[in-house]
This record gives C-alpha cells, sequence and structure tokens, in this order.
C-alpha cells in the first residue's frame, strides 16, 4: 500500500480508530478520552493539509476494497472531497473542543464522544466516496451515528425527536437505496467520475433517468432538509448544542447537499442533467426551500429553532448554486458549503453559550445579553451579517458568486429569490442583534451557572470555538482572493467539472 | 390389485384418517394417537408400494423399521410432554388446545 | 496427514455424537468442557473441508463404502461447506454462553450438553445429506432435540410451545415422508443423485404430489408463513441459549434441505410454486414484521423477527435463473441472520438473568449499564434491519441487484419496505438504551463471559458486510450433482 | 355451528387428499426405474450377513440406523428434562398375585425370545430392534406387576447401558477401519462388527425402550414448582 493509498485510510481511521477506543473507556478517564478525540481531529488535520497540497498539484488519492467479488468500497480524494473533508475536520475540532466543555460533568459520555467521532468518520466516508453504493454505505452509517447523538438526553421529547429524524432519514435511505438499483439496473455499478457516469446513455432512457434523478435527490435531500422533507431538522433541535453544531454545519446536512453535487456533478454529469431538464425543477425546489425555511424562521421565539430553519433556508443556495447550470453557479453553490458551515457552526456555538451560561434559550429573554457576554455576541453577530450577505464576510461572497451564476444561466428570478432572503433573514435576525445588544438586562439571568471573572465571560473552552469560527466568517469574506481560501478552492472544482472554462 | 397395492391403499386411508384426526381431535393424546395412525399409514404405503409387483423388497422394510423406532421415540416424548403438562391439572386435555 | 483424519465429513458426523454421549455419560460438570473441546475440533474439520474444496465440484463421500443407490451418500460442495462452517462459528460462542448461563442461573445443566451434541450432529448430517430418507432421519433428529431444548426449565409455558411444536413437527415429517415412499414407489430409489440420473422431465402425477408432500413438510419445518405459528411459542418461551441455537441453525436446516431438493431433483423448476414461495416470503417479511412491532415480550419479538427474516430466504427462489447471485444472497442472509439472531437471543437472555424479567419495558432498567450487551444488541439490530455497513445489508443488496436482474420490482420494493419495517420495530429495543436512568433496580451481576459473546457474535454479523470475499469463494459454484 | 361446519371442510379436504393419493398410487409406472432388491441381492455376500434386511439395515443404510440410536436417546433426554425427581407419598400398593405370577413366569421366556431374535436376525426375520422391543415389554410388565421399581434419573451403571451401544456404534463408524469411510467395514470383518453392535445395541435399545416408560412413570407426585430465576411477566 502505498501512500496515495494510505492517506485516505489513515484519514477515516484517525476518526474511526479514537471513536472505538472511546466506547471502551470507562467515564471517569476524562483526559484520555479529551486527548484522543482532539489527537485524532489534529491528525486528520494535518492528513488533509497535506493532501490539500498534493491534490492541488495534480496527485491522486484513493484506495478500493473488495467486499465481494464485483461489488467494491470505493474512495478518492479529489478537490470536490477535500472541500468538505476539510470543512469537516476543521470544524470537527472545535467542535470537540466545545463538546469537552459542554458536556463537562453529564452523564454517558463516553457513549457520547463515540458516537461523535463515528458520525465524523461517516461524514469523510461520504466525502471520499467514489462510487454509489459507498455513498450509500456511509449516507446509512451516518444516520446510524447521528442517532445516539439526537436522544442522547433521553428525555422523552429527545426521543421524539428521535423517531422523527430515524423515520425521515430511514425512509431517505430507502429512496437513495431505490433511486441507486434503478440507474444501477441502467448503468451498471456507478462510479463517481467528472462528467457524470450515466452521460453516455444519452436521450435513450430519459424517463427512466428521470424517475433516478427524482429518487436520488429527494432521498439524499431528506438529509439536506429540502422542502417538504425538512420536517426532522427543528424536531433535531432537541440535542445538546455541539450535536446540533455538527447535524446542521458539518455532517447531515451537509452531507445532504454534497450527495446531491456528487449526483448531479458525477453520476449524471451536469450537462447531462440540463439536458435531462431534471435542473430547472430542483433550482425551483431550492428556491422554494430558501423562502420557505426564512419565513419560518420569522415566527420561532426558541433560539435554535429560528436557527434550523435558518439552516433549511440557507442550506438550499448550495443546492441553488448547484442546479444553475454554469461554471459560476458551481462556484457559489460550492463556496457555500463551507461558509454556511463556519458561520452556521458560530450561531449554534453562541446559542449553546447563552444557554449554558445564563440558561436563555427564547429569542424574548436575550435582552442585553452582548453586556453580560459581549465576546460571544461579537462572534454571533458576526456570523449573523454574514448570512445576511453583509460586506467583508463570507456570506457576501457566496451570494455574489450566486448572482454571477443566475446571471449566466439567464435565470432571472434567482436574485430576487437571494434578495428576498437577505431581507427575510436580517428581518429575523437583526431584531436579535438589537435585543443583545441595546436593550437593558434583566436583574438577574433565568438559571446562571459560569459566572464570568473579568474578560472570561463563560468557559474558556466555550469561548474558544465561536470566536475562532466568528473570526474566520470574517476572513474568508476579506481574503477570499488568496490561493488556498475556499472560493480559490471551489473555483479549482469548478475549472475541473467543466474542463473547458475557467470562472 | 396386488396384495401390495391393496396394503398401500389401506395405508393413504389410515393417513388420511390419521391427518384428520390430527386436525380436528381437540384432545391432545388422541392427536398424538392420531399421529401414529398417521405413521402407520406412511409405513404401509412405503413398504406396500415397493412390493406391488409380489417381490418383497428389503430396502423399504428396513427403512420402516427404522421410522417405526423414530416414531416411538417421538411419541414417548410427545406422551412425556403431555403427562407433565397434564398431571398438575388433573386431566389429559390442554385448556388451549 | 494419516488417511483416517482426511475424512472431515465423516469425522464431523461422528464427533458430536461422541461427544454427547459422552456428556451424558460423564454429567454435566464435564459435558461443557466436552462440548467445547468437541466443538474446537469439528471446526478443525470443517476448516479442513473448506481447504479441500474443489470450486464448483460435489465431493461424494459413500458410506460405509457403498454408492448410491445401494448406500447413502454424503455430498460436499461449496454450500454444504459454508454451513458447516457457519454451524461451528455460532456453535461455539454459544457454547462459551451457555457455561456461564448455566452457572449464571443457577439450575440443574439437566441435559442441555446431550442435547446441544445431537443436534449438530443432526445439522452435519442434514448439510450433508444427499439421500431423500437419510434426510427423514436427519430432520427428526434435529426436531426431538429442538422440542427437547424448548421444553427447556419444565415451565407451563415451555411445555406447551414444546408438545405444539412437536405435533406440528411429526406431522411435517410424516408428510415428508409420504412424499419419499412415493419417490421410492415411482423409481425404486431415494438417493438425489440417483433420482436426479432417472428422473423424467414429466415425472408422473404420484411424483408431483410426493414433491408437494415434501415441500409443505419442510416449509412447516421452517415455519414460512402460513406454517409460522409454532415458531414464536417456542423460540419465544426456550431458555436463551436454546432459542439461539433454534433460531440461529435449526430453522435455516429445513430451508436448507428445500433449497437442496430444488437445485437437485427439481432443478427443472415451477415458476407458479417458485412465486408461491415467494409470495410466502413475502407475506412472513411483512406479517412477522408487524407481529414484532406490537411484541411486548423481549424474546417473542426476537422470535417474530426470525419468522420475517425467514421470509427473505424464500424470496430466492423464483431468482434462481441467475444463480450464483441468488444464492450468494441466500448464503449471505443465512449467515448474517444466524450471527444476528444468535446474538439478538443471547443478549435477550443477558436481560433476562439481569432483570428477571423478559419484556422490551424491562430494558429501560438496563439503560447506560451493560454497555457491552447494548451494543450486542445495536449491531445485530442493524444486521436485521439490513442497514450497512453489516452482512445483512449486502445479503439485501445482492438479493436487490437478483430481482433487478429479472425486473421484479414489486420484490424490490418489498425488500426494502421489509428493511424499514424491520427497523420500526428493532429500534423499539434500541431506543430503550436512552431512556434516563428509571430506578436504581438492582441488576443481577452477569458473567462477562456471556456479554462478550453476545458481541462477538454480533460484530462478527457486522464485519462480513465489509469482508465478505471468503464467504462467497466458499460458495464457488454449488454443485448440481 | 362454525366449528362444524369447519370440522366438516376439513373432513371433505382429508377426503379429497386421499382420493388423491389412491389416484396417485394408480399413477405409478409399472415398474421403478432402479430395482434396489436386486442390488441388496448383489452384495448381500459382502455385507456379513445373510438376512437381507439385516444387511440393508446394519451394513448398507446402516449410516440411518446410528442416527436412529441417537433419536431414540434425545427422545429419553426430553423425557428427563420433564421428569422431576419422585417426591410425595409412593403410589397406593398394587398387588395383583396373577399379574405377578404371570409376569415372573414370562419374563425369562421373553428374555430368550429376545436373545433367540438376536440370533436370528443374522439369517432370517429378526434383529436387535426387535429383539430389545421384547425385552423393553418384559422390563414394562415386570413394572407394572410391581416386581420393578420406577428407575431413578440414571445413575452411572444405567447411564452406560443407555449410551453403550451408541458409543460402540459411533467407535465401530469411526473412518479408521476402512481408512477415510464412515461404517467401512472391512468385508472380513464385516459380520463380526455387525455382531458386536447388534449385540450392544440390544442391550442399550432394550434399556432405552424401558427407560421411556420407566423414567416417565416417576413424576406420578409432581413437586410444587420452585419459581425459577426467569420468570415472565406477562
Amino acid at each position: 500500500m502505498n501512500s496515495a493509498q494510505a492517506l485516505p485510510l489513515a484519514v477515516l481511521a484517525s476518526s474511526l480508530v479514537p471513536g472505538l477506543i472511546i466506547f471502551a473507556l470507562p467515564q471517569e478517564q476524562v483526559m484520555l478520552r479529551s486527548l484522543l478525540n482532539l489527537a485524532g481531529a489534529v491528525v486528520k488535520l494535518v492528513l488533509i493539509v497535506v493532501m490539500l497540497f498534493g491534490v492541488r498539484a495534480g496527485a491522486t488519492y484513493g484506495f478500493n476494497h473488495e467486499v465481494i467479488p464485483g461489488l467494491e468500497l470505493a474512495f478518492k480524494m479529489d478537490a470536490l472531497a477535500l472541500l468538505f473533508v476539510t470543512l469537516s475536520a476543521g470544524l470537527w475540532l472545535l467542535t470537540t473542543v466545545y463538546a469537552i466543555g459542554y458536556l463537562e460533568g453529564s452523564p454517558h459520555r463516553s457513549r457520547f464522544f463515540g458516537f461523535f467521532s463515528l458520525c465524523v468518520t461517516a461524514t469523510i466516508g461520504i466525502a471520499m466516496a467514489a462510487n454509489l453504493f459507498t455513498f450509500f454505505v456511509f449516507y446509512e452509517l451516518l444516520t446510524l451515528a447521528t442517532y445516539p447523538l439526537v436522544v442522547h438526553r433521553g428525555t422523552p421529547a429527545a426521543l421524539r425527536g428521535g423517531n422523527i429524524y430515524l423515520g425521515y432519514t430511514l425512509l431517505g435511505g430507502a429512496l437513495v437505496l431505490t433511486g441507486i438499483i434503478s440507474v444501477r439496473s441502467l448503468g451498471g455499478p456507478i462510479e463517481f467520475t467528472p462528467g457524470g457516469t450515466l452521460a453516455h446513455l444519452g436521450e435513450g432512457h430519459a424517463g427512466q433517468l428521470r424517475v433516478a434523478f427524482v429518487l436520488l435527490v429527494a432521498g439524499i435531500g431528506v438529509k439536506a432538509a429540502l422542502v417538504p422533507l425538512h420536517g426532522w431538522l427543528p424536531h433535531a433541535m432537541v440535542a445538546p448544542a455541539p450535536v446540533s453544531a455538527l447535524l446542521h454545519a458539518v455532517a447531515v446536512v451537509k452531507a445532504g447537499a454534497f450527495g446531491i453535487v456528487r449526483v448531479v456533478y458525477e453520476v449524471f454529469g451536469v450537462e447531462f442533467a440540463q439536458m435531462l431538464g431534471v435542473l430547472q425543477p430542483l433550482a425551483w425546489v431550492a428556491a422554494l426551500t430558501i423562502i420557505w425555511g426564512s419565513l419560518r424562521a420569522l415566527t420561532q421565539d426558541e433560539l435554535k429553532r429560528r436557527l434550523a430553519f435558518s439552516t433549511v433556508s440557507q442550506v438550499s443556495y448550495i443546492i441553488l448554486g448547484v442546479a444553475m447550470f454554469g461554471p459560476a453557479g458551481t462556484v457559489g453553490g460550492l463556496v457555500h458549503l463551507v461558509h454556511q458551515g463556519i458561520m452556521k457552526i458560530t450561531l449554534f456555538f453562541c446559542a449553546g453559550n447563552y444557554a449554558e451560561t445564563l440558561g436563555v434559550h427564547k429569542v424574548s429573554g436575550m435582552n442585553g445579553v452582548g453586556r453580560r457576554m459581549p465576546a460571544t455576541s461579537v462572534a454571533f453577530s458576526i456570523a449573523a451579517l454574514g448570512m445576511m450577505g453583509a460586506p467583508l464576510t463570507a456570506g457576501a461572497v457566496s451570494k455574489h458568486w450566486l448572482n454571477m451564476g443566475a446571471d449566466a444561466a439567464g435565470l432571472y428570478w434567482v436574485p430576487w429569490v437571494l434578495f428576498a432572503s437577505s431581507a427575510l433573514n436580517a428581518a429575523y435576525f437583526l431584531p436579535i442583534l438589537y435585543r443583545a445588544w441595546l436593550l437593558r438586562p434583566p436583574p438577574a439571568w433565568p438559571q446562571e451557572q459560569i459566572a464570568a471573572i473579568g474578560w472570561r465571560e463563560t468557559a474558556w473552552l466555550l469561548l474558544l470555538p465561536p470566536l475562532i469560527t466568528g473570526l474566520a466568517t470574517l476572513g474568508a469574506g476579506v481574503f477570499a482572493g488568496f490561493e488556498m481560501s475556499p472560493l480559490a478552492w471551489a473555483r479549482l472544482i469548478a475549472a475541473r467539472e467543466y474542463m473547458q472554462v475557467t470562472p | 390389485m396386488s396384495t401390495g397395492l391393496i396394503y398401500a391403499c389401506s395405508g393413504a386411508l389410515l393417513f388420511g384418517c390419521g391427518v384428520a384426526g390430527t386436525v380436528l381431535l381437540k384432545h391432545l393424546l388422541r392427536r398424538i394417537l392420531a399421529f401414529n395412525v398417521m405413521g402407520s399409514g406412511v409405513f404401509l404405503i412405503l413398504v406396500g408400494l415397493a412390493q406391488r409387483h409380489g417381490e418383497a423388497d428389503p430396502v423399504p422394510q428396513a427403512m420402516v423399521l427404522t421410522g417405526i423406532v423414530v416414531a416411538v421415540a417421538a411419541t414417548a416424548l410427545a406422551v412425556a410432554l403431555l403427562r407433565r403438562l397434564a398431571v398438575p391439572a388433573g386431566t389429559g386435555s390442554s385448556a388451549d388446545a | 496427514m494419516p488417511e483416517w483424519a482426511a475424512a472431515p465429513a465423516a469425522w464431523l458426523i461422528l464427533i458430536p455424537l461422541l461427544w454427547a454421549t459422552l456428556a451424558f455419560l460423564f454429567g454435566p460438570r464435564w459435558g461443557g468442557r466436552f462440548a467445547l473441546f468437541g466443538i474446537t475440533v469439528q471446526s478443525l474439520c470443517a476448516m479442513q473441508l473448506v481447504a479441500a474444496l474443489d470450486s464448483g465440484v460435489t465431493q461424494v463421500l459413500p458410506v460405509g463404502g457403498w454408492s448410491a443407490p445401494l448406500g447413502i451418500e454424503l455430498h460436499v460442495d461449496g454450500l454444504a461447506a459454508l454451513m458447516l462452517l457457519l454451524t461451528q462459528v455460532v456453535a461455539l460462542p454459544l457454547m462459551l454462553y451457555t457455561r456461564a448461563w448455566l452457572g449464571a442461573a443457577d439450575r440443574a445443566a439437566g441435559y442441555v450438553w446431550p442435547l446441544c451434541g445431537f443436534m449438530l450432529a443432526a445439522l452435519h448430517a442434514l448439510f450433508l445429506a444427499a439421500d431423500l430418507f437419510n434426510v427423514y432421519v436427519a430432520l427428526e433428529l434435529l426436531g426431538l432435540c429442538a422440542v427437547a431444548l424448548v421444553a427447556g426449565d419444565g415451565k407451563p409455558q415451555q411445555l406447551r410451545a414444546a408438545l405444539h411444536y412437536l405435533l406440528v413437527s411429526l406431522l411435517a415429517a410424516a408428510a415428508y415422508l409420504l412424499g419419499v415412499a412415493l419417490f421410492y414407489a415411482a423409481y425404486g430409489t431415494v438417493s438425489i443423485a440417483t433420482l436426479v440420473a432417472v428422473m423424467d422431465a414429466q415425472p408422473p402425477f404420484a411424483v408431483v404430489l410426493a414433491g408437494t408432500l415434501m415441500l409443505v413438510g419442510l416449509m412447516a419445518k421452517t415455519a414460512l408463513f402460513p406454517f409460522h405459528f409454532w415458531l414464536p411459542p417456542a423460540h419465544g418461551s426456550a431458555p436463551a441459549p436454546a432459542s439461539a441455537l433454534l433460531s440461529a441453525l435449526v430453522v435455516k436446516a429445513s430451508f436448507y434441505v428445500i433449497l437442496r431438493l430444488r437445485l437437485t431433483v427439481f432443478a427443472e423448476g415451477d415458476l407458479t410454486l417458485d412465486w408461491l414461495l415467494a409470495g410466502c416470503g413475502g407475506a412472513a417479511i411483512l406479517y412477522g414484521s408487524w407481529r414484532a412491532f406490537r411484541c411486548a415480550e423481549l424474546k417473542m419479538l426476537i422470535a417474530y423477527s426470525t419468522v420475517a427474516q425467514l421470509g427473505y430466504l424464500f424470496l430466492i427462489f423464483p431468482l434462481l435463473d441467475t444463480r450464483e447471485l441468488a444464492l450468494a444472497a441466500a448464503a449471505l442472509q443465512m449467515v448474517a441472520h444466524a450471527l444476528a439472531k444468535a446474538a439478538l437471543f443471547a443478549a435477550a437472555g443477558i436481560v433476562l438473568v439481569a432483570t428477571g424479567r423478559d419484556s422490551v419495558a424491562a430494558l429501560a432498567a438496563l439503560a447506560g449499564r451493560l454497555p457491552v450487551t447494548w451494543f450486542a444488541f445495536g449491531l445485530a439490530a442493524v444486521t436485521l434491519m439490513g442497514l450497512p455497513p453489516s452482512g445483512g445489508f449486502l445479503a439485501k443488496w445482492l438479493l436487490i441487484d437478483a430481482a433487478v436482474a429479472g425486473e421484479y420490482w414489486l420484490m424490490v420494493g418489498l425488500i426494502i419496505s421489509g428493511g424499514l419495517l424491520g427497523a420500526a420495530y428493532l429500534f423499539r429495543i434500541l431506543k430503550r438504551a436512552f431512556a434516563p436512568q428509571a430506578s436504581a433496580a438492582v441488576l443481577k451481576p452477569v458473567p462477562r463471559i456471556m456479554e462478550w459473546m453476545a458481541f462477538l457474535l454480533a460484530a462478527a454479523s457486522v464485519v462480513i458486510g465489509i469482508e465478505a470475499t471468503a464467504i462467497v469463494e466458499i460458495l464457488g459454484l454449488v454443485g448440481s450433482t | 355451528m362454525m366449528r362444524q361446519i369447519l370440522a366438516g371442510l376439513v373432513v371433505l379436504a382429508v377426503g379429497a387428499f386421499t382420493l388423491l393419493l389412491l389416484a396417485a398410487m394408480q399413477s405409478l409406472p409399472p415398474s421403478s426405474s432402479v430395482d434396489l432388491a436386486a442390488e441388496v441381492s448383489r452384495h448381500l455376500a459382502e455385507s456379513g450377513v445373510r438376512h437381507p434386511v439385516t444387511a440393508v439395515l446394519l451394513n448398507f443404510r446402516a449410516y440411518d440406523t446410528l442416527l436412529e440410536v441417537a433419536v431414540l436417546l434425545v427422545a429419553l433426554f426430553g423425557v428427563f428434562v420433564v421428569a422431576q425427581p419422585a417426591g410425595g407419598e409412593p403410589p397406593p400398593a398394587f398387588t395383583d398375585d396373577v399379574l405377578g405370577a404371570l409376569a415372573r413366569g414370562l419374563a425369562p421366556v421373553m428374555l430368550v425370545v429376545a436373545g433367540y431374535l438376536l440370533w436370528a436376525g443374522a439369517h432370517r426375520p429378526g434383529g436387535a430392534f426387535q429383539a430389545a422391543a421384547i425385552v423393553a415389554a418384559a422390563a414394562v410388565l415386570l413394572n407394572l406387576a410391581q416386581i420393578l421399581p420406577a428407575w431413578g434419573l440414571p445413575r452411572a451403571w444405567l447411564r452406560v447401558g443407555l449410551a453403550g451401544g451408541l458409543v460402540c456404534f459411533v467407535v465401530a463408524a469411526a473412518p479408521v477401519y476402512v481408512p477415510g469411510t464412515l461404517l467401512g467395514f472391512p468385508p472380513e470383518w464385516a459380520g463380526s462388527m455387525i455382531l458386536a453392535i447388534e449385540t450392544s445395541l440390544l442391550i442399550s435399545l432394550g434399556l432405552l425402550l424401558a427407560a421411556l416408560f420407566l423414567c416417565l412413570a416417576l413424576d406420578r407426585e409432581p413437586q410444587p414448582q420452585s419459581p425459577p430465576l426467569a420468570t415472565e411477566d406477562r
């Protein structure tokens, strides 16, 4: 096994092995467990950085494992996979730090961190999958690994949320499986190849191919929370904050969005999909999701629920970008995959901090939190502004490219959708910022658990992650032109997908 | 109709009676007996059909010997189970049969 | 290697008979040791058998040196070798489990060891059988062992279940034997190989009737819907280690005989009959899953799950045109289900020992404790739901592939929805793991070896979903005699 | 009413099935493809016995017989599983002088007949199973006449007697005499090996068949069941 095969395997193992060891650790081994977690996350990041440089220089990484003759678990680390893997691994490290602080002293931590690691392993597997079989294996593994995290608290509400989550995702999995079967019956084993494996089939099987596309996108769309398949996401909010952060920014919805990217670009091929006429309806669904999610977010008083509906809306930016034929739209969608992750995880970290430190769960209770927790609130504000697409933030970059894409594809209604979404974003985020900074704090917080000591408004482990991701939100916007920025990377992918044009 | 075939036909009748008995009878002991009638029917068919041309065939005879021993063993086990089930209740019929 | 040792098939019949008898002679204290030693040797024999396999060739071993039709032959091919190996792989952990179980439950060991030994001998005999009457004797041996194991502790519901099981089993055996008698009358032989050679394309009516009778008998023994009614009470009330053996191996044996006959004597096949079997299988999946979903008792739930899972096996009959694919699917399903179901019953037995109760609700008391048992539950459940990565998933994937090759879309839908139904009833168990610690209920200590054996079986059922090349290679081409 | 209709339907179905069966038997081909009887007589000389049924039972298809002995033993284990140690009062003494005298007189005769049947099995109808049945019948008769007490769960000597036949059979079946062949009897030893198996089987089968009755006779007064650990919560 050479290094081109060993590296992807090592990336998988760097979270799988610590996860399995953690399951076996007794509850009290806090130090060892944290060490294992962080070591795994750091090792993973280092491996990924090595591959980032390799892939940019044109190297290929991957390995295959034969399950039975004729059926392979195949992995490849191409530019698209690396985009997602880098995001996941980076945010996983931060979320681990955050979760160690967040769950300090709570029960069942071995179980939690074990499944946490499995969850990231599944996400990495989805990113690196090189054929539909492998993709499906890890897609379902992700469902199995996240269920215990969703129901972690074990309350009746959590168990109910878990049931809903399972119902949606397992049904989605069944749809994906059906879709895989129907494309396999036409095209044999489906490898992911740039330009699309099915593209050579031509118009002959258009009907069945359209059905297969709908099945695959609908199945994967459950995880991506496309309207009307988004029902599980608000219910999954019962999970602890690090889990919400993971579900929304790193693992589940992102896996869904990423899966749709793979299906459109590398199973069907974007040109073939355009020819089948399935991209336009996908764009409509994405647009509907964007608006619907924002509208629902307006009326939510519970902060995490508001953020959940915001996720529903924002993830569909990615899908909208993918569904717009043309390189600029692709860049917009892919770059938002990263940007949305960074911004949304910041928001969830902050929401967790408010809840954990002060017992504030509702928007209506957030009066004056900016005075009590200024650092957290600054991070929150940056991310919220980013979501609205304010200049100098990551969100602005995404929207700029999406608008360019719409222009290129001739979809003149898209900028209006994006504008409406920004306006709605402002309508549900600005009141929060107003309350946080300008209104008076109440005489006593509902449940103040962590006292402020000087600069340290809450525990360090809770404070650092949102500050870092908040800064990253600015960084990704300000330094978008740099060589290894998410934008540059998305353009690299788009260039390789469309071959001929450099956007 | 040869002697062998007559044996076989009576075996078929016995088998039918046995099947009806195992299905219709409620008393478990009777069911066990009905099963034995069924078994005897099969044995008759096995031996009878094989010698429907007059010649005795030792192979089915040996098979039937084996079959009889198996049937005895199974009956013994069934009766033992039934007895243990029935003795506390003081009757041979099981309530839910 | 001396020549006498080079007859692994013969030793596979004799060794369990011998250790079972010795276990009876020397009593329960020694029985466990004999069993473990015996199964270890059997495993070596099975491996030797696998190593000596020649792909696509059926090895014929005439017993006593008398070839068919005069004598009885043993046939070894990939499928037989795989089943023999599977038997050892399931039996060895279960015997270790049983030893600890007998200690933990503090009961008179009774005749568990000899019965297990004879049961293994009967299974081996069935997997090697190539003679219709020999199949009958082996089936009866297997059935009586199973009934005696169900009667287990002599509790009334166990006795009742055992008696009903015995009656069904006897009725089935009688139907089968009648079929054999008609076969003998028509062709003068009961050797499968000879029958294949002499049977005409248009068999007389007696042979059609014989085939039907044998099929019905074997279906009843396999507990295929609508003959499933005896299984849940029997497997649900038997002592846990016995339930594990019965659900994992015993019901598979009669399915194996059906498959064997379908591939040899009835190689022509009959489309209507094939679809009838598949239809029964489909109904079994739906009905078994639904009943499992409604079950309050843990072991009964698992037993109904067996009814459902057996249904998948029967789906392959219309797909046998794609021979390798369908057979590989059936073999993997048998292996995966055997391992997972043994693990589930073993885990249920642990719940019983720890809490003294056999209800799904009792699981809440275990939440957060006995993590190894929980993982055994979880991994085995993943296999049964057919979610990846697991052996059950791979089996379903292959089954779907075979169904797609024949363009049987309804069957594809059935397989997929069967997995969802499986998830519905299995997550009823799994979600109890996350219930908040209800009470400080005192749990009886459970020997660790029991937990680890359940875990081992469950883990094996998952691992074969990633690494199944060996299984397919052992299977090779199934000899058609 | 429903039950009667149902019963009527069952009777109809069974009747129809029986007719089918009869029709099937008439439809059989006039001669079967394989003449196994001729095959048996051709190889009779090599089998070590002169009677064809015994030859089939203990040589050509001895494998079936081996499994069948195991079946009997398993049934006995099943009986042991459900038999409980005798407790409470012994059953009221029952004496019948006529029966006692008859049993005392008959039992030795039956044993002699059994011995004869065993010996006869080599060349004419008879054999270990028939002989064992007579032995067991004698034991049951003696038990009913209160001469032979019911057996407890078997002690060592009885276990040896019950299992000895199978052990001998298994030892004789080992693939060592004709290397690599299960139940391979070298022709020159076949006769004596079969005789040895038969003799050990006579004892074991006789005991087994008797035990199926005599061990079952134990639980006349079952103990109230002590609550086992695993109580079910129904």
